[in-house]
């Protein structure tokens, strides 16, 4: 594997992560439980979505064959995807997004902290941005996490079990491949797997907070970043492409 | 009169502004709890129509420019209620207020978005007339109201160009999308001029509100207004006008125009419009579905309260 | 308006009537209540999927511009689509489905009868296959909501929601337009007005044994006759035209 | 043995039916609940890979014929539950089961389908694999079982040929298409080759259940011969079996092919599996919110039995 084929498969990763999830908070917009988190979900989309631009405007970049973000975003079938699966599991209830959200912005502030030293300046431009962001959205879904874990007695039911469920999902965000190595011998990209001992930290502080217990099981689902997804992906894509898939060819 | 009454009037005819500290007549208060209630509902309500395209934006900058503005409804939601709570009621009374029908929110967004260029339509026309009713408002007399119309003007114009643009892609764009475009103008034209409220000879409130400086202009004015400002937008963009009647009165120096249907107008309040049912439906599934969450976040904030109380009590 | 303008128009109404109305029955493809209602209900769904390729054949035929059923299914955008705007309400749950299947079928089998009878032979022939169908599915949809309606506290309130709901989508089947004029001119189709009498006594029955209340409202929702839908049918398109929109000229 | 299981499998031997009311080994009745259970839930959660694509199937036929063949499955769970519930058990009982886990399905239905290829393969593979398990037990020595099975098979491979029909369509069709096909084959092949279960030397229970004729042929036996038909089947479509080793060996008169991962298999079995959760979840969910259906239907049924009664007796 070349150090571009690497690169562009990382740069889809980080960039179909953010654009997948951006877009499941998107389904929250007009429903939260609070207006306040009406705004807040609003805005943790909006950074994601953000993202999503940067990250498939880098991929089709370092792919040049004249693909923007928008064609990576709109045109391709689930199977070329290469998001994290966390991404795509449904959102549930608001515990369960949030928890979502939460085990993915520990990993995402590592990550994105790795990468704004990354010896490809593009991607360290891109992660200094996101990282920023990646923080705000940390710090606000560890509140959540906490503030509803130590809540009600139906809140911290409701958060073990989101917890339980997402649980097997996070394993993916620290497992390496042949990209990771190529990347990481280029001092591009941290190897996944080197962020776990501060993820661990983190979570476990924040459960520890939230009164919730961290599930034992290290089982963790693989494929997202080789393609390999959910059943919800497909369904996800088909609203989300549906305009450009209805419409080949036209500007909007 | 009475000499209060006398000298709150005074007070609102030398331009000075009402602050929530001051007192009030019972009717004005009343007033001006249902006008603000009522926008802020139709912010949040009308996060409802546009939300329906997030998922299905054409394009990843369409997709952040919609997630902002719908952002924006929700920040003017909350800015008005925390106006309205000056006056002495609280959130969740206004919310109950909504959900059991009490109060309303505009009918426009009783109105389906049902292709992209609605997106469009909704923030040139719906925005667009929005203003039209706002800007006189940043000079109402009540200090909280018109500081909030101050920010909330700002974004809507804003929002009112954004949608314009949308709509000036699609008019230039394929067949398909200047149908689509044509198609919108069609469906919220007479929408959009129901927005400004009946005639003023049929409204009942008119009088005393506009001598509260509660309301500026008449309903019909801004009515004129908005068609005056929007004839040529639209030519501009190449649509056509869904009115046969609509032309220029070179006498009146104003464009001749078709009212809307009333009869329609009544209906959609009376709770017939096309959405009315599923807005009234996702806002209540909200608002049930989110009491654990607020439950959930209530009851721990008081055990902090009462950690750190415990806390300080131990250190003293 | 020619005939043959009236004839496209009315076959697409019956058309696409039957295939969204049937989409969204196969949509509790393997979530019903017992397996006896997973069979019926995909009995229906596979009845009205039938009855879809039958009425959108003949439309494509009297349009004469080459469009198949699958063209007319598959690649029209909703504003093309003339289903009645009851077939795309959202089934929620087990009883509302139901309630919409026996106020559409209640419908269905009085606007088929009267078409066996039709002076266009085509139309004839597929409302003699059609009525069957139609009739065993009344049968089926009036006993669910009749045990449904007389049965406990909580399905019986569930059932008069769901009527309550549903009503003011009734009256659509039953206002006639431009296309139904030239039609009943013709002795091609029935004027839908006319089929009110004996739908009201058949729902009045029905509800009648099912202890419910018939809402006095008049008020109908109109616009899936000439294209005006609700806000659901665009996502219900995004699902169910996704691979012919992704993959165009495919043949499967 | 006891005089009785003498007589029992002197029965066996003899190639007779085994009938509800005849005397039969606790061991026996209690292999036969697991193991029909086990095939009716799997019809049952069967439905849920397949239902996936219901509403997104490419043509109107694709859509009838799927809709089809999910609803054959759910009729073969309803033959296969009532040939358990001659055997002293009820359908709540073993609905109970499999949703507290307790019971099993096949677990090739843990993996998602994500392209309509996959319903493709799923005929061809999945259905293929069925039948080759099934086929023998139409000769099964427990009555109800067989009956049960005969009417299944028959329809099976005609869901067998469907499948294997898209499947000749997606690989005679455009890249894309025959991509989809070869990736389906790749995803599929293995857990097809696990439904067979694990080699007869792990398994305990294989040599008791083949004296029962409540399994006929060996799970090596049938895995091989599964093999042996589907690679010609797989050359014709052009499309390649993901196993490097797979070969044929003239001496055996058979295909030398590598063994599923059987970690995986374990894996799947303790509810690892990609769709293990989203598959009870669905189950759990369509039972508990149809709670209030069935409550209703059944105090309607008994409301009318009541009313009947009163007027037999009135009629007295």
């Amino acid at each position: 594997m070349t150090r571009d084929e690497a690169l562009f498969e990382f740069a889809l990763r980080m960039g179909d992560t953010a654009l997948i999830l951006g877009h499941r908070i998107s389904e929250w917009c007009g429903h939260a439980p609070v207006i306040e988190e009406d705004i807040a979900l609003a805005n943790i989309a909006l950074d994601l979505i953000g993202q999503t631009q940067m990250w498939l405007g880098l991929a089709g970049e370092v792919e040049g064959r004249g693909r923007s973000a928008d064609d990576l975003a709109y045109l391709r079938d689930a199977w070329d995807f290469r998001n994290l699966l966390i991404a795509e599991r449904p959102n549930r209830d608001f515990g369960h997004t949030y928890m979502r959200q939460f085990l993915h912005d520990a990993y995402a502030v590592e990550m994105l902290g790795e990468l704004t030293g990354s010896a490809e300046e593009r991607v360290a431009a891109i992660a200094a941005k996101a990282l920023k962001e990646a923080q705000y959205h940390l710090e606000k879904s560890s509140e959540i996490v906490i503030g509803l874990g130590d809540g009600t007695e139906e809140s911290h039911a409701r958060m073990q079990d989101a917890l339980e469920r997402l649980w097997p999902y996070t394993g993916e965000m620290f497992a390496d491949d042949a990209v990771d190595e190529t990347l990481a011998a280029e001092s591009i990209a941290p190897k996944p797997s080197s962020l776990r001992p501060a993820w661990d930290a983190r979570v476990n502080a924040v459960l520890g907070e939230a009164t919730l217990t961290r599930p034992e099981s290290g089982f963790a689902h693989l494929g997202g970043k080789t393609g390999r997804h959910t059943e919800h992906l497909g369904h996800l894509l088909a609203e989300m492409q549906w305009l450009q898939r209805a419409y080949p060819g036209a500007t909007w | 009169m009475t000499p209060e009454e006398r000298h709150f009037q005074d007070r609102i005819d030398a331009g000075e502004k009402i602050e929530p500290k001051d007192w009030m007549p019972e009717g004005y208060r009343k007033t001006l709890i249902r006008q603000i209630g009522q926008h802020a509902h139709s912010e949040i309500v009308g996060q409802l129509p546009e939300g329906n395209w997030i998922t299905r934006a054409p394009t990843l900058q369409r997709k952040a420019i919609l997630l902002a503005k719908v952002q924006d409804e929700a920040g003017h939601g909350l800015y008005l209620y925390c106006a309205a709570e000056t006056l002495g009621v609280s959130r969740d009374w206004l919310t109950e207020q909504l959900l059991s029908g009490k109060m309303k929110y505009s009918s426009i967004f009783n109105y389906p978005t049902l292709t992209w260029a609605d997106i469009g339509a909704i923030g040139w026309l719906v925005d667009g007339a929005a203003i039209m009713n706002q800007v006189p408002l940043q000079r109402t007399s009540y200090g909280p109201y018109a500081r909030a119309m101050i920010r909330i003007c700002k974004e809507e114009s804003f929002h009112q160009r954004q949608g314009y643009d949308i709509m000036l892609k699609m008019a230039r764009g394929t067949p398909e999308q200047r149908r689509m475009a044509q198609d919108a103008l069609n469906r919220f034209w007479y929408p959009a001029l129901m927005m400004f409220g009946p005639s003023d000879k049929e409204s009942v409130h008119s009088a005393q509100s506009m001598a509260w400086k509660i309301k500026i202009n008449t309903n019909d004015e801004l009515r004129q207004k908005f068609v005056d400002q929007t004839v040529p937008q639209a030519e501009y963009l190449g649509l056509t006008i869904p009115d046969p009647d609509l032309k220029w009165n070179e006498e009146r120096g104003h464009y001749d125009f078709t009212q809307p249907d009333w009869n329609e107008f009544y209906e959609v309040l009376r709770g017939n419009g096309p959405c009315n049912a599923d807005r009234m439906e996702a806002r209540r599934r909200a608002w049930e579905e989110g009491a654990w969450v607020r439950e959930g976040l209530m009851a721990h904030a008081e055990k902090r309260r009462a950690r750190r109380a415990a806390a300080a009590q131990a250190a003293e």
